[in-house]
This record gives C-alpha cells, structure tokens and sequence, in this order.
C-alpha cells in the first residue's frame, strides 16, 4: 500500500496536533504546484490564446490568433464544423462578461444563451467561464443541463468478471434509480457474458435501464450492433493533435464512428477530460481546461449528442492543481451550454478524504446535470474494474440522505431490502435459466443464492473460468444478439424480463434513443432535451424535486415514524 | 441417443421397410447432469435437435426416439497420501535453492552474522544470515571477520543472495540461500554445508558414510542419520546441522484396511501396502460385491465418501430417497502415485514427493430413471420415445460398423469415469463389463503429480501435447522436432512449456522441465487405460485369455486421445490383437456407436417383428 | 445537404415511437408495430428487423433540425448513408481513417467507393475533408511507417 | 537480533552513471541490458515513491548477476517513452532482453522480436515498485535471457494511487520529457555506487 511511504522526514519534533493532522486520510492525497508552461495548470494561465475569429466568404479563416493555414486538426474540425459561421464574429467579440452573466440570468432563457454559444470559440468560452466562480457555475448549469430532469449512471462490474454478480447488482442498481448501467472486464474474452449479465439484470431490476459494456471501439461497437448493449460511452478524444494521434485516432475517424454508431440506431457519446493530456505530456503548453473545451467543440462538431467528461480517470491531476475542481465543474458547464448532454464524471476513485469526495460531486450534483455520476460504482469499489468511482455501494445510505437534507435528485432512492433481494434473486435465477437455454456456462443454485445475499465477488462460489471464457466465444462465434437473448428469457418463463428487453431492442428501430440526453422511462417513454426540455426560468421553474418522486426520496433505512414513534417508517 | 457419463450423443437415420438403414445426421454435446437423471433431458434435446439440423429435418418428422439403457455406472475418485516427511530439530536443509554460490564442503559452528564481529579467531564457523542483510553488507562483514582470522568456512543466507555473496569475497566459500526460517537454524552447533559445481549433485552429506566422517559418528549415530542423506540425495546444495537427537523420519500413515468381498470370500489388505498389493487382492475376490474401509480410518472415510455422493446422485430429484447401503461397490482401481507436500520441520519450505494412492471406486445400483428422461424427451419433441438395449451391446454393434472389423469383436469404450469392455462373440453372444478408473483419474493423477493445484490445467496437460516456446518464431515439440512462425507468438508464452491447443499454444503453469510432464502425462495414462485395458479386456475374454480376441476397437472420447490409442494397441499387440479407434459408420471415428447401434437394432427388429413394414420413417 | 422528402416534422412529433408509430418500419419494410414477443418466438423476426432504416434516421434529422441541432442532423445523415454498409465494411472504412493509416489515393478511392458504392454523398464529403486535412498535416499513410519492428528507435 | 543495515527511504548509496561511448549491440547471449531513460540517475535521483536510483540499479543488477547473467547498462537520450526505451535496450541486448525504466519508476521487461508496443512484463504502477520487486525483476529478466520459464513478477493495484500519485506522476513525465535531447542515440554507461554519509 502506498500508506506505508514516509511523506517527510520525521526528524523535528512535531506537536501532538500535526501528528494527528498528518494521520487523516486527507494527507494521502497528492498535490502539485502549478506549472503553466507545461499545462499543468486548471484553467488561468498566460499561455492560453486569446479570443478571436474571423469569417471569410463562408468560412472561418482565424480561429483564436491562428490563421488557417496554421490550423491544427483540432482548429480545423471546430472550424468547419462546430462553430456557427453565421453568428461566430458577432459572438465572440460580445463581452464576455455580458455571456456570462447570460449564463445565470434567469431572464435569458436557454435558447437564448444557446443563440449565443453556438458562435464561440474555445478562446471565448474560457475567457467567459474563467468570469465565473463555482456557485455561478452551478447556477449555469441548473438552467442549461440539456434535460429537464436530473439522472445518474452505475457502474455493475465485478473482480471477477462474474456474470452473476454483474447481473445482481445491475438488478438491485436500476432498482435504487440508475437510468444507465455500465460495466467493463478484468479478462476482456468475458466481455459477451458480463454484457449479457448486465442487460438481463437491468431488465429485471426496472425495465428501461440503458446498458453499455466499456470495451475497445471495435468489439465495443459489434456488441452494441448485436443488441447486446444499449449504447456506447469510451470513445475517447483528446484536446491536442499529439495526443489525439497517440489515441490512434482523429477528429474525422470518431465523427465517423458516431455516425457508424448512429447507422445502428445505438446511442453513443464521446469521452474527454481536463488532465489527460499533461498527463501524456503533450498539452502544448495550454491549460487543463482550454484544450478540453477544444475536445467539448470536437464532440460537439462531430455532431455526437453527448459528453462524458469531468476529467475522468485524469482526475488525480485537476484534484492536486489550485483551483482544479472549479476547472471541472467548469467543463459539465461548457458541455451543457453548448447543448450536449453531460455526463458529469465522479466516475473515479478521487481522494481519501469522505469529505472532500463529497464536496467534489456538489456542483454537478447541487444543480443536476444529465447524469451526475458517469459512473457511481453499483459495487464495492475493489469489485470496480473502471480502478473505483469516487462513490459506492457504501455510500448508499450517504447519498439518499444527502438529496433528502437538501432536497435535491440525485437520480437515486433508498429501497426496502426485501425488493432488493427479490430483485437480486431474480436477476440471477433470470441469467441461469437464460445460459441454460442458449447453452452457455451453467449457473447452480448456490451462486443464485449467494447472488441474492452478496456483497462482494468473494461472496460467490468460483466460476469456472475456462468454460466460462469458451462460452463467451461460443456467443460470439455463434452470433448470438439481443433476440436470442429475448427468446431464452421467454421460453425460459421470464416474460416480463423478455418484454422489457424487447422494448428497449425494439427502441433502436425509432431512432429516439439517439437525440440529445435520451433515456428510457419505467414505462419505455424515450424522455430527452426534446420532449423534456430544461425550461428553469429562476426560482419556482424547471425541474423542482416535487410530488410523488419527493415522497420517494424522504424514505430513508431508518426514520423514526411520527404517528408511532415507537415504530419505523416502512 | 445415447447418454453417456460426459458426453450425450445423437443421430439421425432413415429405415426403409426392408430394414435398410440411411444415416442422415449425428450431433453430440457435453451431458447434462448426472447420467441417468432428469437432469440430462436439456442436452438430449440439444443433441437431437443438433443432429436433426445437420440432417435438414424437422422434429415433426421423427417417428422415435430411442434411448440407451444406460447402466446405471458411476465412479467416484479418493487419495490419501501415505508416506509423511518430518525433520525434527532442524537437523538439515535440503531446499536445492536454485542459484547457491560457490562449490565444495565446509564445516564448523553455526554463528549469526550480527556475532561475527565477536568471534574469537579459531574454530571454523558457519555463518548464518537473517533477513534484511544486503549482499554488499554480509560480504564485507564476512571478510572483515576473515580478516581478523576467523574461519568462515561457509555460509547460510535468508535471501537469494547466495552468488551475490560469493562473488564479492576474496576467499569464496560454499553459501546456501532462500532459508526462510533461517531463524531457526540453531546456531553454537556444528554444521556442514555443502555446495555441488553447476550440474552436480552433492557427494558428501547425501552419503551416510560421509556424514558419518564429516561428524565423526559411530556406526549406530551413523544408522541414525543414513535418512538424512537419502533426503538429501541429488540435491545440488545441502546444510546438515549437528543437533543432539535430530533426525529425518519417513514415516508411513496409518490409513486402514480395505476389506474386498466377493466370490464368496471377503480380504482385507492395508492401503498402505500400495496398488499392487490391492489390485492383487481385488484379483483374488472377482466378480466383486462390495469394498469397505474400516470406520474411523482414511480408508473408511474415502469409500463412505465416495458411497455418500453417489447416493445424492441417484436420489437426487427422486421420490424415493436411496439408501447407502443400497449402493455396492462393484469395482476398484488402485494407482500408487505420489503427492509434493512440504516437509514439517523444514527451514526452506522442502518439498518431498510423498507416496499416496489413488482409489476408483465404481458403483452399480439397481436404478436408472432412464424412463423419466424418455418420458420428458418425448414431451420436449412431441414424439414416441423408446429405451433401447443394453448399452455395451449396441456399442459393440455399433463398433462393427467400423470398416474393417468383424466378430468375433470386443469393444473397449474409454470413458472420463469408467473404462468399458463388451465381447461379442461369432455366436452373437454379447457380455460387458465395466471398470473404475478413466480419463478422470489421469486428470487427478497429473493434477496432483505435477502439483498444478488447477483441475482445467490438467485436463488440458492430459488433452494436448506439449512443447516449449524457445523464440518468438518457433516452439520444440515433445518429439523435438521445432516448428517455425512467420507471426511472433504471443508474448505471455515465451519460453514457457505449452500445450499446444485448437486455439494456439497455452502455457502450463510449471517450473518443471518438459520431459518431467510429458513423462508424468505418459504414466498417469498408462497407469489408468492400458492398465484398465487389459483388466476388462481379460474379464470378457473367453477363458480370459486375450488372445482370443481377434478385433478391439476403441471407443468413446477418451479414444481421440493423442496416444492412449497407441498405448493400449502397443500393449495389446503382444496377445496378436487387431486395436484401433473405431469409426462408427466410417465417418463417425469413436463417436456414436452406442446411438448407431440403436438404430441397427431397431431396423432389425422392426423388420424382424413387422413382415410388411410401416412406411419409411426417421428413427433418431 | 441532403435532400430526403421531409414530412415536416416538429420538435411535437417526439418521441416518435409514441407519437408516430405509423412512420416506423424496420428495414426489411415490417411496421415496428410487427416487432411482438409472438414474431420473436415463432421465430419471424431476424436480427435484421431490429435495425434502423435509413427513413427513420432522416425523420430523426428533421427533429435534429427542428430542435435547434445542425450538427446531430448532419450526423444522422451520415448515420441514414452508413445503413447500407456491412457492419466488417464500416469497421474497415474507420479503421482506414485512423493517423497514418492511408495513403492520399487509398482516402481518395474511399470516398469514390462511398458516392458509388454506397450513394454515400455526406460521409464521402467527410472523407475527403479528412484527405485533405492529413495530407497538410503530414498524417498520410508513410511507406511501411512502424511496421518493421527494428526500424530505428524512435 | 540487532537490527540489520538495510536500505531506507533516505539514500545509503549512490550512484553516478559515467557514459563511455554509443550504445552497441551486445555479441554474449547471457546478457541483459537495462535501459534508463534520459532523466534517471541524472536529474532524478529517486523515484516517486523516494525508491533511490542507486537501490533500483543495485536491486536490478543484483538480480541478474545473481542469477549468473551478465548487465549492460544504456541510457537512451532522445525519448521518454517507456516501452520506445525498452524496445531499444532489447535490440542492443545480446540475449535481446531488456530492462526498461523510467525516472518514477515504471518499468518494463522488453524482448527483440516483440511489436514495440508490446512486452514481456510491465509495471506500470510506479508508486508500488520497491526494491523486493527490482530485484525480482531482475531475476525474472535474466531467466528470459537464459531461455527458462520464470514466473511472471506479481504486479500489485491500488486504486487509491491515483489521487495520490497521478499529478506528481504527470509533474516527473514532464520534467523527463525536458532531459530528452532529440536526435542523440543511445549511450553505454558505467555505474559507480558510493556509500553517502547520510542515514
């Protein structure tokens, strides 16, 4: 463990207080000073380019002090397709100021600001956010999340990369509220099984549920085109020629693979983040947020309908820079306000402080962002194969109170244990019948049961991993899709579990799944920034945690009754 | 159809009313369940369906469906090891470290190296060195002490330090490493180390006599340490310390007696006596009825464990609980193998191959639920379904579908939990017999031998020949012939030992050297099947004389085997027998004799019993 | 721009899966109305019936458009060409779009093949845009660049 | 038992590396080449986790030496990349196995006839690699180059490194990243350890 390292040297005597101090977890986490010249620095710094287009015949010939001859790719793609040309130099010499105040004025509506943004460059946007401290970015974001109503993702791997577990806990996730479920593999050949696992469980677990399976583009892709997944969310982009190359991609071959994505009727978003590319060491000398602003332009050029970002795995280098957390908060903004829809990241393991985790995941949490954690770990955290979220199955308990004390939606609710373990129960007594009928792996009754009371991977009987890995081949080679998998779930008596899964397959076919922020309701309405537009307006507008989904949130593990005090409230 | 113990086969055939009989399909899959249990209806199905599809029919079209009888035969698997090592007062240390330094012997008193500055020039020493001494550091410690005149004549190190060591001193001396316990290595007490050159053994401490010389003992403490040499025996390095009564004992377990009955007599033989004492027993109580082990002892727990387990299987789903003592072992099979177990007492974690055997026991009850399985088949296809003739006959006529082969013919059928053999005779008389022991028992026999720990490794150890990756472009076989790639193979096999497998080459998690597990692959199968072989063989044989026989043909998996095929045929070739694997219909190879020979038998009879036919319809 | 038959639709015509069912058919010409758990288990309904058509993704264009989002459009667009290419097909076509993975001619005859081919205008226009781009920016297929594994350290 | 002089976070030994020439292709079979990268023993004189340069060179040969095989140090100068670093080792190894290592740490175990992004073993958690595990590498390295089948070195996770390692991590990429000096090959050098006064 990295505990055991010494921080400094213990010769001087210290008081009893530093000593006390040095021993909070908080200490082992790691800061930096800032370095500028390098890019490791959030978002203030002298070596950012100042804000400045310019438009001839129809095409954007400067782009930020750069003429386009001297256009990087980055420069180039958001020139020709991001920016609208049209209204581009009447927006970007607005004062900046004036946007930003735009940005929380309740009397500017969203279209409004939106009018606005379209023509900015990535100078401009952080020349305005930079105008902004953490409470107005929260208040930005509150009125240009681009669906009305608040969500959250969870990530259902496992340790093990056992199907079983994946299917339990994704049952018991979508049941306590994720409107997405993610995994990924420690052995990348168990993909087909863990994806299988995670749709049958989410499917049991609340009927709607979008899933996904992290994989490289390729195998990721073929997964979804089978049906076995719902949409996509790794491909990543990045804010630099350089690193962009050594992602061996461009902006071309991923607005590409979006609209390949799209051809299949699978949603998709792209991935980005403040940090990685000082962590490669190729930032070019800019800040962290700039060049993931160029990213934001990119995706949003690329025509892609969302973005995850909030540094991501890069996490650790905003979190030990001055000021790193605002640049985050500041980039959920940035893709909201240029009409994407946001996944906001808290995504990874983050800090050793509770209390700085929680204070990390306030601004996106505070105003609601289209999912609030790219990624909230629906397992115990050494079970995550994404290196841990910044939240787990611990934090459960934590989080419900959190939206019950300030009253705000968090995508989750507490649920009684007994629905759990039904769910639970289901979900794999569902997955066993299912291998049974496409003759995959057998599931015994033992891992049904250890699934319904688990914790962690270790609480499983072992999988034989061998047969395992040649069944997952088997549903590859033999070409297996979403329809075998709804054949099997009906033939094996799960019929409700069969027609949810149905109707999410046959949501490809409509196409709604692929406009901006779609998700699924309980009862299979595609809900998105068309059909659910945020229309905050200041106080007593937009979204407000109300009624019946209010009720819900006030439920808690303990809550001492008032008409019976001597009683809980069930 | 036939159900087997791993395997559940099918095919497909066409009977015109003259009882001619056209294949149009066959399919297999793995068993599910256990044989002769509802349980083993999912693969059925799958089975038939599969050999329907390859015949580009439809369920619809199928008049029958007809079952083995499959005799209700299971085996169970037990070890017990009956050998113990034990060093008492950590009198030696025999770990054979890989890398140890320096060569020759030395001899004198164990001092720690944190003493060697205190020590009094004079009596040679042995130094000892705890954990955490860098190599730099207990080389200049030891020439410093040199250097004052202290005799360090060799030494003994916690950590793989041992070269690092020798390489730095002026005067080398033999040095011993990767003690763990090196704490407990009693120090003031007079010690020999000894350090063969590369590609040597120790000469002087693996020799009684040479103890004897280097301790100055007398013929009776001399008898007292012989074990300890023997221990030591091919060891490259050794340490031997001197310590009042310590010793190396060899002592056998205790693990009781079998008690065989049958033919009217009941033996009991000590388990411990090994295989061929008990196969020489079991010989003498043939046909067996029943085998015990005394209660409270290894033996008594491995059968009633065994006999446990199968009661479960049997009842398992059944109305009608089965009693154990319903259950009667018909059958036994006794290997001698040896288990790599860490020595108690050891100061290095010493590992001694200690003896065990290896039991197979088989069991017979009187009940199938075949019927169950018929009754629900029919269900699940919507067609009659029959249960055919025994099992070992409609192998047997299956077999001589094999180009090539007449009566009379035995068929030996090489299964993963017991080794059948069916005779039939010019007459048309048909007799079988089955046999514990099979591919099971190899895995078991190579899990343990090669201590893999992993049941998959040892299968596929068993299932592939192996070979070791000696670049990124070419591999030497078992055979020592090396086979070159234009694409570099992947980096997780490189120079390790691999078996070659369907989807490229895998490497086996073993520090030994290829020729040990092809030898002990080799031995595990000739241990099991050609042993099993003869031993059926014998027992349908007229007057149990094999040369009897004129045709064996070998079946079921077992016989796809890459040289357990060649093995028995090299065994049988002595008694002038025709051996080989079968080739059911000529294209099945061993696969589905069992199912092909329903069918024969169902042609015949339906002719047999109905002079003007029904019209042409699917049997399967 | 493309020129798909718009039937005008609004921001109020989503979802259509609710609002306008009769507009969805499946590929193989089946209304999605045809997709029931009965066609899944007699077996009637292929992976096929289960994609998109290209129709569909033009309607969910007009809603791009109509909700304020050109460049969702345009990518649908490219999604409604991208429909008629074998799933291997679209894998190698964004394969050969990676840095340095093709050289001017072979983007080029790519493009040709997409108009031609696959009447692939927008996503053809993409791939020349691309072309032109790498060529200035020195990410063109390079003779047998990292291929030899003892090139010169680099 | 007094307690032994082992080596701690403060440096006991250091180490100079003295170049005596380009970098060749070693002709001895029985030879392992560790590769440094441009910063190591030079800039740096430890790695994130405060392991010293000199333990991690010491730890490495000892490795390789203890198992009968001989070292070759180069450090390659022109770039800060990890495996381009352990590629070149192993083309200049005359058993064409390399050590490759980084300033921070990070190390990995490099074959010839690999793809240079491939490898035989990688360590890509810098802030978990102590000296135990230089030396295993080591040895494992010295196997390769004699052909025997050494069990890959367990390479260890925590999740928790990076919120605390990931910034300084990028910080010493950077500051690599300003040693390299392009268009400059490969260099042999020579260690010479010294025992520091302090600690």
């Amino acid at each position: 463990m990295t505990e055991t390292q010494p921080r400094r040297d213990p010769q001087p005597r210290h008081s009893l207080r530093t000593e006390i101090l040095e021993a909070r977890p908080m200490n082992l986490d790691g800061f930096v000073e800032e370095w500028p010249e390098k890019g490791l620095v959030a978002m203030e710094s002298d070596f950012d380019p100042a804000p400045s287009v310019r438009v001839e015949d129809g095409r954007i010939v400067e782009l930020d002090g750069r003429a386009r001859a001297d256009f990087d790719f980055m420069d180039t793609f958001i020139a020709n397709h991001a920016i609208d040309v049209a209204s581009a130099e009447r927006c970007t010499s607005m004062p900046s100021a004036q946007i930003a105040r735009m940005l929380i004025d309740p009397g500017a509506s969203r279209d409004e600001v939106l009018a606005v943004t379209r023509g900015l460059t990535p100078a401009k946007i952080l020349d305005v956010v930079k105008l902004m401290n953490v409470v107005e970015i929260m208040q930005g974001m509150q009125k240009m999340r681009a669906r009305r109503t608040p969500a959250n993702q969870g990530h259902s791997t496992s340790a093990r990369d056992n199907p079983i577990q994946v299917a339990a806990d994704a049952a018991e996730g979508a049941l306590r509220g994720f409107a997405e479920l993610e995994t990924t593999l420690g052995v990348l050949r168990y993909a087909p099984l863990v994806a299988i696992a995670l749709q049958v469980g989410a499917q049991v677990g609340r009927g709607g549920v979008l899933t996904q399976c992290a994989l490289e583009e390729a195998t990721e892709l073929e997964l979804g085109m089978r049906g076995i997944t719902a949409y996509a969310e790794t491909i990543s982009i990045y804010g630099t020629e350089s690193v962009f190359i050594d992602g061996d991609d461009t902006p071309w071959s991923k607005a590409f693979l979006a609209s390949a994505y799209a051809s299949r009727g699978i949603k998709m978003r792209f991935t980005s983040g403040t940090g990685s590319e000082v962590q490669m060491g190729n930032a070019e000398g800019k800040s962290m947020l700039y060049l993931e602003i160029r990213c934001i332009l990119m995706a949003k050029g690329a025509g892609v309908q969302g973005l995850q970002n909030g540094s991501i795995s890069c996490i650790g280098v905003p979190g030990a820079v001055p000021g790193g957390l605002r640049a985050v908060a500041a980039e959920n903004l940035v893709a909201s306000m240029v009409d994407l829809e946001c996944a906001s990241g808290n995504d990874q393991s983050f800090s050793h402080s509770a209390m700085r985790r929680t204070a990390r995941a306030m601004p996106q949490l505070l105003p609601g962002t289209d999912f609030v954690c790219s990624g909230y770990s629906a397992v115990p955290n050494p079970d995550n194969m994404f290196a841990g979220s910044n939240f787990d199955t611990e934090d459960y308990d934590d989080w419900n109170t959190i939206q019950r004390d300030l009253q705000v939606d968090g995508g989750l609710r507490h649920v009684r244990e007994d629905e759990i373990l039904q769910a639970r129960n289901k979900a794999a007594r569902a997955l066993q019948t299912l291998f049974a009928q496409l003759d995959l792996p057998a599931i015994t009754d033992q891992e049904v049961e250890a699934a319904t009371y688990a914790n962690s991977s270790n609480d499983y009987p072992l999988r034989d991993v061998l047969t395992d890995l040649k069944g997952a081949q088997a549903v590859m080679d033999r070409g297996l899709t979403g329809l075998d998998l709804v054949r099997g779930l009906e033939a094996g008596g799960f019929h409700d579990v069969a027609e949810n899964l149905l109707t999410v397959l046959r949501q490809r076919v409509s196409g709604d799944l692929l406009q901006t922020s779609a998700v699924l309701t309980a009862d299979f309405t595609p809900l998105s920034a068309i059909n659910d537009a945020n229309d905050y307006a200041g106080p007593g507008t937009g979204y407000r945690l109300a009624g019946e989904r209010w009720e819900q949130l006030k439920k808690l593990r303990h809550v001492t009754s008032a008409t019976n005090p001597e009683t809980e409230v069930r | 159809m036939d159900i087997g113990n791993s395997t559940t086969e099918a095919c497909v055939a066409a009977i015109d009313p003259d009882g001619t009989v056209h294949y149009l399909g066959t399919d297999l899959t793995h068993t599910t369940g256990v044989k002769g249990t509802p349980d083993n209806t999912a693969g059925a199905l799958t089975a038939v369906r599969g050999a329907l599809h390859r015949a580009g029919r439809r369920a619809g079209e199928v008049t029958t469906v007809l079952l083995n009888e499959a005799t209700p035969v299971i085996s169970g698997l037990a070890m017990e090891t009956i050998t113990e090592t034990i060093i008492t007062e950590s009198t030696m240390i025999g770990h054979n470290p890989t890398t140890p330094g320096g060569t020759g012997l030395g001899v004198g008193t164990t001092v720690s190296i944190d003493d060697l500055a205190e020590q009094e020039p004079g009596s040679p020493v042995v130094c000892v060195v705890p954990h955490g001494w860098d190599f730099d550091d207990t080389a200049t410690a030891v020439d410093r002490a040199v250097g004052r005149g202290v005799d360090v004549v060799a030494a003994v190190l916690a950590g793989d330090d041992a070269v690092l060591v020798t390489n730095r001193l002026t005067v080398p001396i033999p040095v011993v490493d990767e003690v763990a316990a090196v704490e407990k290595v009693p120090l003031g007490m007079l010690a020999a180390v000894e350090v063969a050159a590369p590609g040597r053994t120790i000469r002087t401490l693996s020799n009684s006599y040479g103890l004897a010389t280097v301790f100055g003992l007398d013929p009776d403490q001399t008898r007292h340490v012989s074990p300890v040499a023997r221990a030591l025996t091919g060891n490259r390095s050794a340490v031997v310390v001197r310590t009042p009564s310590g010793d190396v004992t060899d002592r056998r377990i205790p693990v009781g007696e079998l008690v065989l009955r049958g033919a009217g007599k009941s033996l009991r033989v000590d388990v411990d006596a090994g295989a061929d004492a008990i196969m020489e027993t079991l010989a003498r109580v043939q046909p067996l009825d029943d085998a015990h082990g005394e209660p409270g002892t290894h033996v008594g727990g491995m059968l009633a464990q065994v006999r446990d387990t199968m009661a479960d299987t049997m009842a398992d789903g059944a109305a009608d609980l089965v009693e154990v003592s319903d259950i009667a072992i018909r059958d036994v099979l006794a290997v001698d193998t040896f288990v790599p177990a860490e020595v108690r007492g050891g100061l290095a974690g010493e590992v001694a191959l200690e003896n065990a055997v290896a039991l197979a026991a088989m069991v017979r009850t009187s009940r199938s639920r075949m019927q169950l399985v018929a009754d629900l088949v029919s269900d699940g296809l919507g067609t009659a379904t029959a249960i055919g003739g025994i099992e070992g006959e409609m192998a047997v006529s299956g077999a001589l579908t094999t180009p090539g082969v007449d009566r009379p013919v035995a068929v030996l059928d090489l299964g993963g939990g017991s080794t059948d053999a069916a005779l039939l005779t010019r007459e048309g008389e048909c007799s079988a017999v089955h046999v514990a022991g099979a591919g099971e028992l190899v895995t078991k026999l190579i899990d343990s031998e090669l201590a893999l720990g992993d049941r998959e490794v040892a299968e596929a150890v068993k299932r592939y020949p192996l070979a070791k990756v000696e670049s990124f472009f070419h591999i030497r076989h078992e055979d020592g012939t090396v086979q070159f790639f234009d694409e570099p193979l992947p980096p997780q096999v490189f120079a390790r030992v691999v078996v070659l497998t369907s989807d490229g080459p895998v490497p086996v998690p073993t520090r030994h050297a290829l020729d040990h597990v092809r030898r002990v692959r080799r031995e595990a199968k000739r241990r099991v099947f050609v042993v099993n072989a003869v031993r059926a063989l014998r027992q349908v044989a007229p007057g149990a004389n094999l040369r009897a026989l004129d045709f064996v043909v070998l079946l079921g998996g077992s016989a796809l085997d890459f040289e357990i095929p060649d093995m028995i045929a090299d065994a049988l070739a002595g008694s002038g027998i025709v051996c080989g694997t079968g080739n059911v219909l000529g294209t099945e190879g061993p696969r589905n004799a069992v199912a092909s020979g329903l069918v024969r038998a169902y042609a015949a009879d339906s002719v047999a019993a109905v002079p003007d036919a029904p019209a042409p319809g699917l049997a399967g | 721009m493309d020129t798909a038959p718009t039937t005008g639709l609004t921001a109020a015509d989503y979802p259509l899966s609710v609002r306008h069912p009769e507009l969805l058919h499946t590929p193989t010409g089946k209304p999605i109305t045809a997709l029931t758990m009965d066609a899944v288990v007699s077996g009637e309904l292929s992976a096929e019936d289960l994609r998109i058509a290209p129709e569909t993704l033009r309607m969910q264009a007009e809603l791009a458009d109509a909700s304020g989002r050109p460049q969702l459009a345009s990518n649908f667009r490219r999604a409604a060409e991208m429909t008629a290419i074998p799933d291997a097909a679209v894998l190698a076509m964004y394969n050969a779009l990676r840095p340095r993975a093709s050289s001017g001619p072979q983007l080029a005859e790519l493009a040709e093949r997409l108009e031609t081919e696959f009447s692939a205008p927008v996503c053809a226009g993409l791939v020349r845009e691309a072309a032109e781009v790498y060529a200035r920016r020195n990410l063109l297929a390079r003779p047998a660049a990292g291929s030899d594994p003892t090139a010169a350290g680099d | 038992m007094t307690t032994p002089p082992t080596t701690s976070a403060q440096p006991r030994r250091t180490v100079t590396l003295t170049e005596t020439g380009p970098a060749t292709r070693g002709t001895r079979r029985d030879e392992v080449v560790i590769a440094v990268s441009p910063a190591f023993a030079g800039h740096f004189t430890r790695t994130i986790v405060d392991v010293p340069h000199a333990e991690v060179l010491r730890q490495l040969l000892a490795g390789i030496e203890e198992q009968g095989v001989a070292a070759r140090i180069i450090r390659v100068r022109d770039t800060a990349d990890l495996a381009a670093i352990s590629h070149t080792g192993a083309r200049l190894s005359g058993s064409g196995i390399c050590v490759g290592i980084l300033s921070r740490g990070t190390t990995m175990i490099h074959q010839k006839d690999l793809a240079r992004l491939s490898n035989l073993e990688l360590f890509p958690q810098s802030p978990l690699l102590d000296e135990p595990v230089f030396r295993r590498i080591g040895a494992n390295a010295a196997q390769y180059a004699k052909g025997e089948s050494p069990e890959p070195v367990p390479t260890r996770n925590d999740q928790m490194a990076r919120p605390r390692w990931q910034a300084k991590a990028a910080l010493l990429h950077l500051k690599e990243f300003e040693c390299i000096e392009p268009g400059r090959g490969p260099v042999e050098v020579q260690p010479a350890f010294e025992l520091s006064s302090t600690g």
